[in-house]
């Protein structure tokens, strides 16, 4: 279990910087998310705290001592990769043990046909068997034990690369993004399985992803990188529910939060495709955008907005109503929870928001507070009047 | 002569020769498309290889001598002359020492140089493109070369020899030392291309597996040698074995200009054995017989070898 | 016009010589136009080819082959036999062939080939060297027993000379001949199915090969390398063959002085030694062709022909009129290159074994000699003797060789 | 074998051992090209240097090609190889594609006996196949140091096996479209295994170029003759070889495959890594 | 534009039957999905359809013509394919050319050279450049005409496959898992971009994959496919609500329907957990299961069942919250559509379901009737008395 500090880290390569400084605190037994868009460097930030990448600049401390210059496997932290790294030619239980046997054995015990006539190997052999199969019982794969990992489904890979992973009662877990190659359902269990996990664990998780849904759904905060930046890290509701920024809006959530172009006019009221609204805010008159969310859109003839249903997409539980709106360059979704009632396509409708729903970003991208006037006493009125 | 260069892996396929009934018509069109397009190479193996191999053993049961105007069936006696012979089992003797110490040398330094040059990012096609010079160049004219260079009295070797203080030697003339000097020249020859080889192996090695190592705790770069890198260049060296074998079972070249299997038959090997009968002594039906107990020789030896390392490669 | 195709070994000897030639015989034939083939690598490459050829019936009409092959190619019918042509020729005589020339082209009794350019060995030796180590450049030893002891003197003379080499695996067994020919002696009985050389004359030739290690260190070189080292001025006496003269000449390019002096110890009357070089064989099977390929021959191994092949290069012809009128102010010019004219009396054939095997037991014969000159069996010569001859018996043919 | 960038003293290692063993693989060349620059002379002295007293490669070049018509072979190396390995491409490739992609009977057999041929010596078979092109009637000619070569049974292999790499679903879009399989083969195989095609293109032309034996057997015309042959011209145990043309005339014919090394490497290693070899 | 039929078909690979006798009408301009879980044939029966495989037994009509026999390119059907299939040495533009180049060209126009120098060739290109033009127009990407396929993102190279695909002017599309190469976020707008495709052309489509949101949200029809047999089909919303197979409710919706252990009771009444429930069927007596889509089991006090929270997967749109039941060994998974009010996870919590909602599956997996008593008279009572 360990505490991770990450100071001010820089890196470039080839004279690129794909980490801009950043700095993040992990707390002891936290389960943490990174999430952003390929090649933000995610993954490069990842393995410099594994120590397989060096930093430019910057600082890793692991439980308060600085890590630099010290070697992958003297930092014990385990490191469940998105391909699972399995050796191909090892059997699951000898995959399991490579770390056990790494740091049990000397180098000599480790040799192929000596090392297994030495007595103290046979002693230390019997004890990471006990361990092997203790792990491979708590995860479900002791039938596996004997396999190749090519003989397995991605599930059961990924099982066995997390085995590997717990057998050596690492300090903290670091994943990269180990669930994108399995598919949906099994993500979705498996996404379960690791939450489970942590929660009998209680060590340190990072969590690599670039899906939003699991870092979401799994972790007590994620942290959003964008660009080499950490941009917004919080509980996942409070990233979902207050985005500092409109690319972390954009990113968390899907389908994607509806951007309205709108601006600030200069008694401080939000006016959006010509509406004026029931919110303002302290910021400067200028453009800007008001985003909501699709389960904040509501559809009916109260809405003062209107436009055209273009695609509806059912799911079955629930449903999006795509609208093309005059002053839009993409729909604006809507989502309906009972599907039964979907309007048709080509249909008109009318649709609208309340304020509350309301987040609105300056030109920049920066979050602007907005408030509802007090005067407005109806909770649910909608928001453009 | 890499035509005749390959690997045989596949080779273990003939014994799972399973005859595939087609189905139906659909492909019947497909696969008439396949016979078309495999014909002319069929046809041309037919013609240039396997009818003159059939040539090759039907003459290896007469008498033919190149040249004369007739010949006679006598069955078996040249084999028998053959495994009579002195000079055959020299011959096999030789060929099976060269086989196997080129063999591992090669394989050995193709896969150290692939690993050093690998194991950097600097001068990688520099060192890629001087490895690779020896296999490039015209093996007569390098012979001569090192024929020059292991020259006793103005040879490089010696005189080297010579300047650290130490006894020069005929190297190529004395019957101790020929062969392994062909060897050396073998070696010299083929570990370009082994590297190579194993070069295109080591692209292919996944980089997480390393990090996944490291973090295992396999600290050098030996043991991530050992965990890593060896058990995933399995398939490759099979192959490189494969090809480095078959290449020295077919070494011609070398013997042919610089010692003519000598001296007193020191570094007589078989397809040299088979050339001197067929197209020196013109014992045409002799030479042949040689090849058919050669052919059969490295056809056991590769069948062998492909049916062990198919318990070892099984993994996706 | 009749075209003759002609094709020669070893371009880099020859092929001034040939060139030049046909410059002549154009002038004196106009009718016949000869055209020459890409030349044979070597003997051996040249034989292989004409055999080849003869499956395939695409020969030369004229070819120029080792002077021992002339038996493989006879005992395969493939040249033909010349004994009529020469006995319709007049006054051959006085263009200067002569008996000795006809028995080298003979096999089974008919003559097939006639010699065109001819090596004998002689003894060079490196005056400088032999003058250090005390020797009189005007009287150099003409004995086995003088030579080696000059050797081992000039061997005392420094850690890299060499006293002594022995060209003894050019090809063919031709330096395991000269001396037991040298002794009167022959390789095989005359019935040509038992072994001869294991008689006194063999004996002195393998005891003295095994002296040439045992006393005079002899190193144990191949041919090429024995040439350069000599060249290099690191070997004092050195036996090889006549067609060496101008390569070495030049490779030595002044550094030292070199003196040629006859094969040692031949004895009279019955001594001879193997002449070396190709002879030219007519394969043409037509009449017409045959007829101009004659014609050829003769301008080849006639004075003329005979005459340039000396200039250009270390042979010797073996036409009379050739080196008595033509070479005369040539030989007086080089005196080395006189050494082997002075040794044409005593000529023989380059003796070829019969049988399938006939070039089996030359290699078998090679091997055993090479386990003498590398000091293996240097000690027990007469041992090697006999095991050669037991083995060379095995690959002789039961019945008498004849041609079939 | 990451290196990571602190890590600079095994970089120099790295370097020592490789250059070292570089040298080694360089040596002949280098002794090559020093005893091409020497005179006869020089060359059989026996004290060994590097740098000619006398600088005599333009002579040694000279006589070289004033001895043999060095550019005639060149040429015919040049003609020889790119026909046997265009032949090859045209004959191997269809065959990998029907072996690798087609279903059809007896398609395993078929392939075992390719297999099986990669192992048969060249020098095994001379003499039948000698005799084959005496019946065809083309000895002493171009065909005839074309024709026993067009087949690459290694190509094929070779080729096989990266043409197992490419997705069925490109094919399969390719019939989709209309290719006929034969068009697929040029359309579609050739442009993807480009790489693969470089790998074996470097085989074939070095084994071909640098062939002795068999154009020895079947050639008698000066003007057909191919680059080895005008190596072993200059080698002549009779005359006593003359090393400063000798090793002139190898650096002509070794220099031509080098250059074209120099420009087909990267392609080259990528391709043999694309085959499956792996 | 065609009408598709699919009649009895069978197909076999080296003894093994991957299609068992299926039979599918394909309306012309339909657009039909073919889900199922992987390795269940789709991917054989389209090909089949495609003739790129004979099938074994069987037959496939193409707008009334038995297509038996006709070459792939003859049935003039369009394919785009998982992989997308582009030729790599090719740019853009001839990408998109190639079927057109082939139809209209004669092998000879088609020489490399010798091609280029024919007049009919270079009047037949400037058709071709006209056609391939518009296309690119159409799927916006005429910008990258001149690339070469590596230099594209997924979401372009997508777009130039169906781009080969449109501009022959095919008869039917046939899609096979078109994006599943595609992250997430691309994959939701593909979909609504291949859907709006749709519209444009009315042309027959033929649409393979995997993700049961995909087929639910995209097409008119879905038609589900389980271990080469297709178990049923019909619009989306009729076999998400309808499933007549418990195969099919477990594919169909994400997260995957709750199945409670379950008899038929004597008396016709259903019987689960031990509870009886309001629900009666025609049934025989016996074993059976009752399911329940997560968004149809209601939280809180009225529910009569009961267990403990064990995870919560909070979208931040919606959240799940599994429950852990005695008797069941899944926990049982209910959708809130409003995630700012969560159970704490290991909290006890009841739950239930209406009657209406209930989907029963007899002991062969086959759907059995359920009807709700009259006598119940409130609409939402909780199924479980
Ligand atoms: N070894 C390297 N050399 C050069 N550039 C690199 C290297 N590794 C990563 N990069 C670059 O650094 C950037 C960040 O890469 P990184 O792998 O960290 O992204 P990521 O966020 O993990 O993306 P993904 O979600 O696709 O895995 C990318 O632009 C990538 O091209
Ligand atoms: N060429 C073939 N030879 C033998 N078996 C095959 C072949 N093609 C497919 N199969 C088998 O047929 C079955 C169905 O394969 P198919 O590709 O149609 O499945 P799928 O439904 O498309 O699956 P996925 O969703 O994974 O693409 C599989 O079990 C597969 O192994
Ligand atoms: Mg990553
Ligand atoms: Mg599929």
């Amino acid at each position: 279990m360990a505490e991770i500090g990450i100071r001010a880290l820089h890196k470039a390569f080839d004279g690129a910087d794909v980490l801009k400084g950043v700095d993040l605190t992990i707390e002891d037994g936290e389960f943490i998310s990174l999430v952003g868009p390929s090649g933000c460097g995610k993954s490069t930030l990842l393995r410099i705290i594994a120590g397989l990448e060096p930093q430019s600049s910057g600082e890793i401390w692991i439980d308060g001592a600085n890590a630099d210059g010290v070697r992958p496997s003297a930092r014990n932290l385990a490191m469940v990769f998105q391909s699972y790294a399995l050796y191909p030619h090892l059997s699951v239980f000898d995959n399991i043990a490579v770390p056990l046997r790494m740091k049990r054995l000397s180098a000599l015990e480790r040799m192929p046909l000596i090392g297994r006539l030495m007595p103290s190997r046979r002693r230390a052999e019997r004890t990471i068997r006990e361990d092997v199969e203790r792990v491979a019982g708590q995860l479900e794969i002791s039938p596996l034990l004997k396999r190749k990992p090519g003989q397995l489904s991605g599930g059961q890979r990924q099982r066995v690369a997390v085995g590997r992973a717990i057998v050596r009662q690492p300090r903290a877990f670091l994943f990269d993004e180990p669930l994108s190659n399995l598919d949906a359902k099994l993500r979705v269990h498996m996404r379960a399985e690791i939450a489970q996990l942590h929660r009998q664990l209680k060590t340190t998780f990072i969590y690599v992803t670039h899906d939003q849904a699991e870092a979401m759904t799994m972790s007590g905060r994620i942290a959003v990188m964008i660009g080499g930046e950490l941009i917004q890290v919080g509980a996942p509701a409070a990233v979902y529910d207050d985005p500092q920024d409109i690319r972390v809006a954009e990113f968390i959530g899907t389908p994607k939060i509806n951007a309205f172009p709108a601006r600030v006019r200069s008694d401080g009221r939000l006016e959006a495709l010509g509406h004026v609204l029931h919110a303002t805010t302290p910021s400067p008159a200028g453009e800007c955008r008001v985003c909501v969310r699709p389960e904040r859109i509501e559809l009916g003839a109260s809405g003062l907005l209107s436009g055209t249903v273009v695609h509806l997409e059912n799911l079955g539980s629930e449903a999006f109503v795509h609208i093309g709106s005059a002053g839009m360059n993409a729909p604006v979704v809507a989502r309906v929870n009972d599907p039964s009632q979907l309007p048709a396509i080509g249909a008109a409708i009318s649709y609208g928001f309340a304020p509350e729903a309301i987040r609105a970003f300056d030109a920049s991208g920066k979050r602007i507070a907005t408030s509802v006037p007090s005067r407005i006493e109806r909770p649910r009125e909608m928001a453009i009047v | 002569m890499s035509d005749a260069v390959a690997a045989l892996q596949e080779v273990a396929a003939a014994p799972r020769m399973r005859a595939r009934i087609l189905v139906k018509s659909g492909t019947a069109g497909r696969s008439g498309a396949a016979y078309a397009l495999a014909a002319p190479a069929l046809i041309l193996m037919l013609m240039m290889l396997l009818g003159p191999l059939a040539g090759v053993i039907a003459l290896s049961l007469t008498d033919y001598q190149l040249g004369a105007p007739s010949f006679s069936w006598i069955g078996l006696s040249n084999y028998q002359e053959m495994f009579a012979d002195r000079v055959f089992w020299i011959s096999l003797k030789n060929t099976l020492a060269y086989v196997a110490i080129v063999v591992p040398g090669a394989v050995a330094l193709g896969l150290g140089v692939a690993l050093l040059i690998q194991s950097g990012a600097g001068l990688r096609s520099l060192y890629r493109t001087v490895y690779f010079l020896p296999v490039m160049a015209t093996l007569i004219a390098m012979a001569i070369v090192w024929e020059f260079m292991l020259h006793p009295q103005f040879g490089l070797v010696n005189g080297l020899l010579r300047a650290a203080g130490l006894q020069g030697h005929s190297w190529l003339q004395d019957r101790g030392t020929a062969l392994y000097s062909l060897c050396v020249i073998g070696i010299w020859q083929a570990t370009g291309f082994n590297m190579v080889l194993f070069l295109a192996g080591l692209v292919s090695i996944p980089k997480h597996l390393y990090d996944a190592a490291e973090i295992d705790g396999a600290e050098s770069a030996w043991s991530r040698f050992g965990l890593v890198t060896w058990p995933m260049l399995a398939p490759v060296t099979l192959f490189v074995v494969a090809i480095s074998a078959i290449r020295s079972f077919q070494v011609f070249d070398t013997v042919q200009v610089l010692t003519k299997g000598g001296p007193s038959k020191s570094s007589e090997v078989l397809i040299y054995t088979m050339y001197t009968e067929g197209f020196e002594f013109f014992r045409s039906g002799y030479g042949a017989a040689v090849t058919v107990v050669f052919l059969a020789f490295v056809l056991s030896l590769t069948l062998l070898k492909s049916v062990l390392g198919r318990r070892e490669v099984h993994y996706a | 016009q009749t075209e003759v195709v002609v094709q020669y070994p070893y371009a880099e000897l020859f092929e001034g010589t040939h060139k030049r030639i046909i410059e002549e015989f154009a002038k004196v034939r106009p009718d016949i136009k000869v055209t020459l083939r890409a030349p044979y690598d070597s003997y051996e490459d040249g034989t292989q080819k004409v055999l080849r050829e003869a499956v395939t019936n695409q020969m030369p009409d004229v070819t120029f082959q080792g002077l021992n092959r002339i038996r493989v190619l006879v005992d395969k019918n493939i040249p033909a036999e010349l004994d009529g042509y020469i006995a319709a020729e007049k006054d051959f005589d006085k263009q200067g062939f002569h008996q000795a020339m006809f028995d080298i082209g003979t096999a089974s009794g008919k003559v097939y080939a006639l010699p065109f350019a001819i090596s004998l060995p002689v003894v060079y030796v490196n005056l400088d060297l032999a003058k250090q180590a005390g020797a009189d450049p005007a009287n150099l030893p003409k004995t086995w027993d003088g030579l080696i002891d000059l050797a081992r003197k000039i061997k005392a003379l420094g850690p890299d000379i060499n006293g002594i080499t022995y060209a003894w695996d050019i090809t063919g067994n031709w330096l395991w001949q000269a001396p037991v020919f040298s002794r009167g002696g022959s390789m095989l009985n005359a019935d040509e199915n038992k072994v001869a050389f294991n008689g006194p004359e063999g004996q002195f030739a393998i005891r003295t090969l095994a002296r040439l290690v045992t006393e005079a260190a002899m190193p144990n070189l191949d041919q090429p390398a024995m040439r350069a080292t000599f060249a290099a001025g690191k070997t004092g006496i050195h036996i090889t063959s006549t067609s060496d003269l101008n390569k070495t000449t030049q490779m030595i390019g002044g550094k030292f002085a070199l003196k040629t002096h006859t094969f040692p110890d031949v004895v009279s009357p019955n001594g001879r030694l193997p002449a070396g070089g190709n002879v030219v064989l007519i394969l043409a099977k037509d009449k017409a062709k045959r007829d101009a390929a004659w014609e050829v021959v003769k301008f080849w191994t006639g004075p003329k022909g005979a005459a340039i092949m000396a200039e250009t290069t270390g042979y010797m012809p073996p036409n009379k009129v050739a080196n008595e009128v033509y070479l005369k102010d040539f030989y007086v010019k080089n005196p080395n290159n006189y050494t082997a004219v002075s040794q044409l009396a005593l000529l023989t054939k380059w003796y070829a074994f019969p049988g399938d095997n006939g070039l089996k037991i030359t290699d078998v014969i090679k091997d055993h000699l090479n386990s003498i000159v590398t000091g293996a069996r240097a000690k027990e010569p007469e041992a090697v003797l006999s095991d050669m001859t037991a083995d060379v018996q095995k690959l002789l043919p039961k019945t008498v060789g004849s041609v079939r | 074998m990451r290196a990571l960038g602190r890590i600079h003293p095994w970089s120099a290692v790295r370097h020592v051992l490789l250059l070292a063993g570089a040298l080694v693989m360089l040596i002949p060349f280098i002794w090559m090209l020093s005893t091409a620059s020497k005179p006869q002379t020089e060359i059989f002295s026996s004290d060994l240097h590097l740098i000619p007293y006398h600088f005599a490669l333009w002579d040694n070049l000279k006589i070289a090609f004033a001895k043999a018509d060095l550019w005639r072979y060149l040429l015919n190396g040049l003609i020889v190889t790119i026909l046997i390995f265009a032949l090859q491409v045209l004959v191997a490739l269809p065959a990998a594609y029907a072996f690798a992609k087609l279903r059809f009977l007896g398609r395993d057999v078929l392939f075992a006996l390719v297999v099986f041929c990669i192992l048969i010596p060249p020098q095994a078979t001379a003499i039948p196949v000698f005799l084959l092109l005496h019946k065809l009637g083309v000895l002493d000619s171009y065909i005839a140091l074309v024709l026993p070569f067009t087949i690459s049974v290694f190509g094929i292999f070779l080729m096989r096996q990266f043409f197992k790499t490419v997705p069925d679903d490109l094919i399969d879009a390719a019939r989709m479209d209309g290719i006929s399989e034969f068009g697929i083969v040029w359309r579609v195989m050739l442009p993807t295994a480009i790489p693969a095609v470089t790998a074996f293109g470097i085989f074939s032309v070095v084994a071909h170029w640098n062939d002795y034996f068999w154009p020895l057997i079947v050639l008698n015309s000066e003007h057909l003759q191919t680059p080895p042959l005008a190596v072993a011209h200059f080698r002549n145990n009779e005359a006593g070889t003359n090393y400063g043309p000798l090793m002139a005339a190898a650096m002509v014919i070794i220099a031509p495959l080098v250059i074209a090394f120099l420009f087909a490497q990267r392609r080259f290693i990528e391709g043999i890594t694309l085959t499956g070899i792996k």
